[in-house]
């Protein structure tokens, strides 16, 4: 029995990779699998090869295995180019001609066969848009699924927008890709999948799962410029905002964006921008500002492949020095990063009453791995948020204040804020250096004093934050320590290693600033090889633990800078080699 | 009852004589004649010697980031659309590195008023070329004169949609005050250009250059300014002689008239929402 | 004999405290010492406390010493604020009321007096503007200097400007300063001065000597946007530079600062742009493309308190990081830090050879301290000038060459480049992921070697950088690390704690980036204890090395963010404290 | 002999239909008719659909930043003032977050074509509103229509002092490449907007509906382009309707013939200087 299979749908930018991917992910939900998608395409608007990987398991996955078991494509070329990662026993249907430059090597083992959607769509229906429901038809032949599932979404695609002829047409090219999937394929090169019930778990990507969270978490400003792959954050929270009176602002760029939202913020309301690298940069000034003048604010990072434009539709995990380490001078700031859509929701959710409660800029740093692709999830559990505003004052409060303070000394670092427009509460927010209640300082006493009190503050913060999480043997010796949409791979690396006796545990770090020093370092002390595993060139994470936590024993790093994310062997062999060679 | 010294916070130590003391008690009164309580305005202010003139004055006050004065404001009003909101900026910090977002804030036409103390120089880093300063001018910056044409503000805000254009001088400090009473009750973005002089910094533009080159289209019987040809052609009208008062006014709805749904302040919202209510937007994801 | 004499100059903003100090700094130059100047003001217009200090010494001096031992202000307070500071055996003159507030126990082994600036040149004068001349005449009489090297001061300075008249008050001006001290102050509190020599040094800032280092370079182009600490380095090219047919503009923001100089790089030109904290974090977008379009550059930023606006005219070292770790993405980038004058000049010039061979940016970090403080140093030698502009083609060289690659994979990395109008090196320079011609490429393969290129063009590299300085007695167990500006402080703290027969030495970090891991790990491990000095909170270059050379040994931090200058004291009470405990 | 073929890098992949396929064959006729060797041209180009036409075309080209188009392309001319250089933006690059170079560089006035494709929408990020956006626009940005006016950039550069300021319309291949070799001809900054349908994401903005919209300047014997206040009217003669071709030029000198001293490109001076020749400056530090 199947119990984990991965489907790539391949072709040229253009084809309807995208659409067919996600219908057929669609209905693997429905028949009650786990999903989880990865969507592989240039930053270019035609002709360039992308893919669409669709992995369904019966165990909880977080992104890629190692291995395509189906692959349908569009055109010959990603054939070529992913020869190696089909399976023994994998099929492949390719609409073209160039299977025969495949080696004999390179086949064995695996079904090649050639399947003129193209032609098909055209002869059958004079139109070739319908090569992706052949496609799809020929699919569900093959991994035997539902048809009345395929169906429903046709109609509820199709019908109000385009009527019955159109979905009649599509419902007939389901058939006959299925028809003719049924003349070439052998049944024993079938990948048959056993039904399930429907769970009724979602199917999100971070990005979404990203605007949930600020929705549930009472955020109700957003400003942001377009970026990849940032932008469908806002466009889900445009459609939703305005019904519970919040407001989405497109500004003009990315300075404005977020101090847009700064300025929100200080007025009261919890407000949010998100963008990219680039945008990211162009931050830096304002993210400052709010470390400075005490402003909340969430900020999301949905990392892409750096430096400069770099590659804006891969994923890579090469921002986190630039949140932890840029702008000028110093200031306190955290920054939290989910390996999960679940903890993107609810990362999203903590991180707003982290941003009011320490009065400083909270960044939530994910990647497009993440934030693209859709994967299933429990339904989230909206319960579970309640909003904590922190120190602000009400204007009953303030009421019998006759010297308030805005910038207060206090024994944490935290002084109560007021809002315009209450009484009393009238204060200076400065970004330059200033006194309690906010005006421009210059005296060096005040200095050190206003510096510890901003540094301070999340001194004693370690029990509010997000812990690192604990995956696999507690006892086990090989130690992995990764953060964000590594995490998939990560635990499933584990899980190839124990195959071969080798047992591994993983720690998740979840808030990557503060950075959780004392957890870290027990981990490491706990293991006898520790590996660091960083989506990026220099190992960002591998530094950031030798600065913070100066582990005695030295750590490995694991690294890749491909722009294609990674793969649980990729991980596996790297520690399997070390270990066996130590 | 409020009175006039309820706006004072402290002395400003801008230099003697400079322009800006004109503004500070020309805004000062107009604030009094409105009636605004000062907990219900927000000032929000540029880096530069401008920048200094909320922390002087009592209200809510947020001394910000050179050139990004205008997107804060507009955060402020869109998220407390019951706070006057004022900005106030000088000629570097509207016309150079805030730029764009003065062009993009006319356009959007949030309901706030917008003062740039144009002393057509950078004053508070010691006398550089601005982006006002004239053809030739020399400066620290520009020891051998500057090369660049200066630009006319309220022209491109002409250009740009800008629904409320005026221009006032801190020599005139009356008139100031009217221009910006009226922008405060402007329905949506409101400009006011203060021609302020630096006496420390530019030894060219001052009081007296000042008053020998404006001429007052508030006085011109014929003078429209609903008429948008017409503002557009003051400007060269008297050759390089500069307009002050109303130069042009037009009514259009602002942005959030536009934008925001509910009538409660943002920042004052209930946030949890009705049971249910997203779980029902969720079912979208199964 | 006085072998070192501080005297501090005090008064509000508006008094004229910095014309009195620099003609004084002149006068002592003039004399034959070495002079180091320290100028601590507000960054107001008017009514804020300011003070600089001129100190004079035998030996050679990169800062402050630790006390003062004559004071003349213009009002009182800062007296009552300084007090502390003043030497046994020191002479203070005010011009105020408020001198009774002293407390006895503060006055004890130091002479105060009563000194009417204001009402003498109102008296004398009509006009208050010559309190200043007045105070002049006052110190050259406390200091014994020559007369005549204050005329001829006067009369360069207002001879042609002015007219003789406004000289021959100001002469007078000086004389009645001089006769009054005389009737004030004891002979026994006199610090008279040696006369020495003038050798023909230079009295310089750090921004000054930035500005020739580029000039003789040949950097021909700069663009910048005004902010203080750095502005005084474009008032200077754009006094300059006309003459050698280069070109200064006026930018309307940063982002077009960094960009313009960018883009005349790009066609040839050497191209620099200066800023401070605030202008660095906008350039960070920038930045990012110069490493990955391998255009060089050099970035000056003259650090100033920070976070956000902070204190623009204070001295800090808290934008190590951002230099090293900001901007999204990785790439090459080489940071170097000068801790003299001559340093400002050297390296400056050196940054434009490296940014050329390596085509990175490169960033000359120094500090308001250097930045904007005079001092005496050897006349800079032009002669050691030599310009290197690395692989830069010639048409000559392209003739034969019909397929040019910008980005060619070459074994050390560094790519020939050819300039625009040049025959047959016709190219594309991109910021997205590009292949060897320079054309947007998404290949994996091809982006893994990219980034192996670019990052791997500094691994070589060390040869070429500016190395590490050893200070002090070599056998020394007590070592200290430090960067910029802390050199003056850590060189005399050194001293000082020979005097109390601790022997210390200290690593001067000369090239911030790439860290010279081996160098340091070598002094590290040379040593008992480490003190690593930090003008900033976080101790940036304590946790920097921690990252990079992982050392065996913990290290002590010695932090100062009073936003004003360490004085030697600051470093040697703290390593006396910890040695002595140990 | 230089032939078309010349300028031709490599094939677009482009959408098909797009407008940007009108101006690439229209600017490749340009150089090709003043006969400018390609190693003599240098193309910057911003991010988005239009950043990569210089990738197709065969001269020095340079992918920039979003937004930073101009910065760059002025430090290219002002390094080799021999170089023909030209800037392509699109709308977004220039008049979003580009704006205050945009602005400042008709000001300065660097001798430089600077094309802006405005397609009225952002193409490259997949359809959202860009500036150029009518109001109430739909897109996934703005998906209850947009709230912002849309901004006239070319009303915007007159007003900003814009020496040559034209339009030409990529269904118009033809008059648009004489607008390109006009502007590239004057001595000064020259501004194109390219009217340019992204037949991808923008549904309202065709080639029907532009060719409904625009009236051609050039074709009306009575207007004259050397009248500033006429070209700030035509902008609002025919109501909404868009007016295409040579809208406003004025003949003043460029930054560099002001600010170079030098006549030999600054990107091949010598670098050594005359010896004692910096040795006597310094001599002011003594
Ligand atoms: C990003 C940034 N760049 C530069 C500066 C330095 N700076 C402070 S004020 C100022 C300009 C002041 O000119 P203007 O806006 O006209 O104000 P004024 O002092 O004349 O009132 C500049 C460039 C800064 N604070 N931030
Ligand atoms: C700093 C930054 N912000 C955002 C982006 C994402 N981005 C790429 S192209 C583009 C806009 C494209 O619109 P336009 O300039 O009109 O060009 P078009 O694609 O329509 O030709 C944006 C926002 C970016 N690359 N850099
Ligand atoms: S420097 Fe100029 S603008 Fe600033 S306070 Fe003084 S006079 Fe006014
Ligand atoms: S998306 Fe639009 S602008 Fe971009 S290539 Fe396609 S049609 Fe042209
Ligand atoms: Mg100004
Ligand atoms: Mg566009």
């Amino acid at each position: 029995m199947i119990k984990d299979i991965s489907v790539m749908i391949a072709g040229q930018a253009g084809d309807g990779v995208l659409f067919t991917g996600n219908v057929l992910a669609k209905i693997l939900k429905k028949e009650g699998w786990e999903v989880a998608t990865y969507r592989y395409f240039p930053s270019n608007i035609r002709g360039e090869p992308t893919h669409y990987i669709i992995r369904a398991s019966q165990k909880k996955i977080f992104g890629l295995g190692n291995e395509i078991d189906v692959l349908l494509s569009f055109d010959c070329e990603s054939i070529i180019k992913y020869t190696k990662l089909i399976a023994q026993g994998g099929v492949v249907l390719c609409d073209g001609e160039e299977l025969s430059r495949l080696k004999p090597t390179h086949k064995k083992g695996k079904a090649f066969h050639k399947f003129p959607l193209k032609i098909l769509a055209k002869k059958h229906f004079k139109n070739d848009i319908f090569k992706n429901m052949i496609a799809l038809g020929a699919l569900c032949y093959i991994l035997d699924l539902n048809f009345r599932l395929i169906e429903r979404i046709i109609i509820n695609a199709f019908l109000k927008r385009k009527g019955k002829e159109i979905v009649r047409m599509n419902i007939d090219a389901v058939n006959l890709g299925c028809e003719q999937a049924r003349l070439i394929v052998e049944p024993s090169e079938r990948h048959k999948l056993v039904k399930k019930m429907d769970t009724g778990k979602m199917f999100i990507s971070g990005d979404e799962a990203i605007a949930v969270g600020a929705l549930a978490a009472g955020c109700r400003f957003f400003a942001a410029y377009p970026i990849c792959p940032a932008t469908e954050i806002w466009q889900w929270l445009a459609l939703h905002f305005p019904e519970f009176n919040g407001i989405v602002v497109q500004t003009e760029d990315e300075l404005a964006a977020i101090n847009m939202a700064l300025g929100a913020s200080y007025a009261g309301t919890r407000a949010m921008t998100s963008t990219s690298g680039p945008g990211g940069s162009l931050m830096m000034e304002s993210y400052g500002l709010s470390g400075m003048a005490e402003i909340p604010i969430v900020i999301v990072d949905v990392q892409r492949v750096g430096p400069s434009t770099g590659m804006p539709t891969k994923t890579e995990q090469s921002d986190l020095n630039q949140w932890i380490y840029g702008s000028h001078g110093e200031f306190p700031r955290i920054i939290l990063s989910p390996g999960t859509v679940t903890e993107c929701f609810d990362f999203t959710a903590k991180a707003f009453d982290l941003a009011d409660k320490y009065q400083v800029p909270v960044v939530l740093l994910t990647e497009q791995d993440v934030g693209q692709n859709s994967r299933t999830a429990k339904k989230f559990d909206l319960s579970k948020i309640k909003i904590d505003r922190g120190k602000l004052l009400s204007e009953e409060e303030l009421k019998n204040n006759k010297d308030y303070k805005r910038y207060a000394f206090t024994s944490n670092g935290i002084s109560p804020r007021s809002l315009p427009s209450m009484k009393n509460g009238i204060h200076m927010v400065e970004g330059n250096e200033h006194d309690e209640k906010g005006y421009r300082d210059e005296d060096p006493e005040n200095r050190i004093r206003m510096m510890q009190k901003r540094m301070g503050k999340l001194s004693g913060s370690a029990k509010d934050m997000i812990p690192p999480k604990l995956w696999g043997d507690k006892q086990a010796t090989v130690g992995i320590i990764g953060f964000g949409s590594t995490l998939g791979p990560i635990v499933e690396a584990i899980e190839e290693l124990g195959d071969l006796n080798i047992r591994a545990k993983n720690l998740q770090i979840r808030t990557v600033w503060p950075f959780p020093v004392e957890t870290v370092r027990d981990f490491i002390r706990s293991c006898e090889f520790v590996f660091v595993v960083d989506n990026n060139y220099s190992g960002q994470l591998h530094d950031l633990i030798h600065s913070q936590v100066k582990p005695e024993a030295g750590m490995q790093k694991i690294l890749n800078y491909s722009s294609v994310a990674f793969r649980p062997s990729d991980i596996s062999t790297q520690i399997k080699r070390a270990v066996r060679d130590a | 009852m409020l009175k006039l010294e309820d706006y004072h916070h402290q002395d400003p130590t801008w230099c003697r004589g400079c322009g800006l003391y004109g503004l500070f008690s020309a805004f000062k009164k107009v604030a009094f004649s409105l009636k605004i309580k000062p907990e219900k305005m927000s000032i929000i202010s540029g880096i530069g010697c401008h920048g200094r003139l909320n922390s002087y004055f009592n209200a809510y006050g947020f001394h910000s980031l050179h050139g990004r004065t205008l997107p804060i404001a507009q955060g402020v009003k869109l998220a407390n659309t019951q706070l006057s909101v004022v900005a106030v900026s000088g000629d570097g910090d509207a016309y150079s590195i805030g730029l764009g977002h003065f062009i993009h804030s006319l356009r959007r036409n949030v309901d706030m008023t917008y003062i740039v103390v144009n002393n057509r120089i950078y004053g508070l880093t010691q006398g550089q070329t601005s982006p006002t300063s004239r053809m030739n001018f020399v400066s620290p910056s520009t020891p051998y004169g500057s090369k660049e044409q200066p630009l006319e503000g309220l022209q491109m805000a002409l250009a740009a949609g800008g629904s409320f254009i005026a221009r006032g001088f801190s020599g005139a400090p009356q008139q100031l005050a009217s221009l910006i009473t009226a922008g405060m009750k402007h329905k949506g973005f409101s400009l006011v250009e203060v021609l302020s002089p630096c006496v420390t910094h530019n030894k060219i533009d001052t009081y007296q250059l000042f008053k020998s080159v404006i001429f007052d289209v508030d006085k011109d019987p014929n003078y429209d300014p609903t008429n948008k040809n017409k503002a557009w052609k003051i400007f060269s009208r008297h050759g390089d002689k500069l307009p002050v008062g109303l130069i042009y006014k037009e009514t259009r709805p602002s942005f959030e008239e536009q934008s925001l749904p509910g009538r409660k302040p943002l920042a004052f919202l209930d946030l949890v929402p009705e049971a249910g209510k997203i779980e029902k937007i969720l079912e979208k994801f199964e």
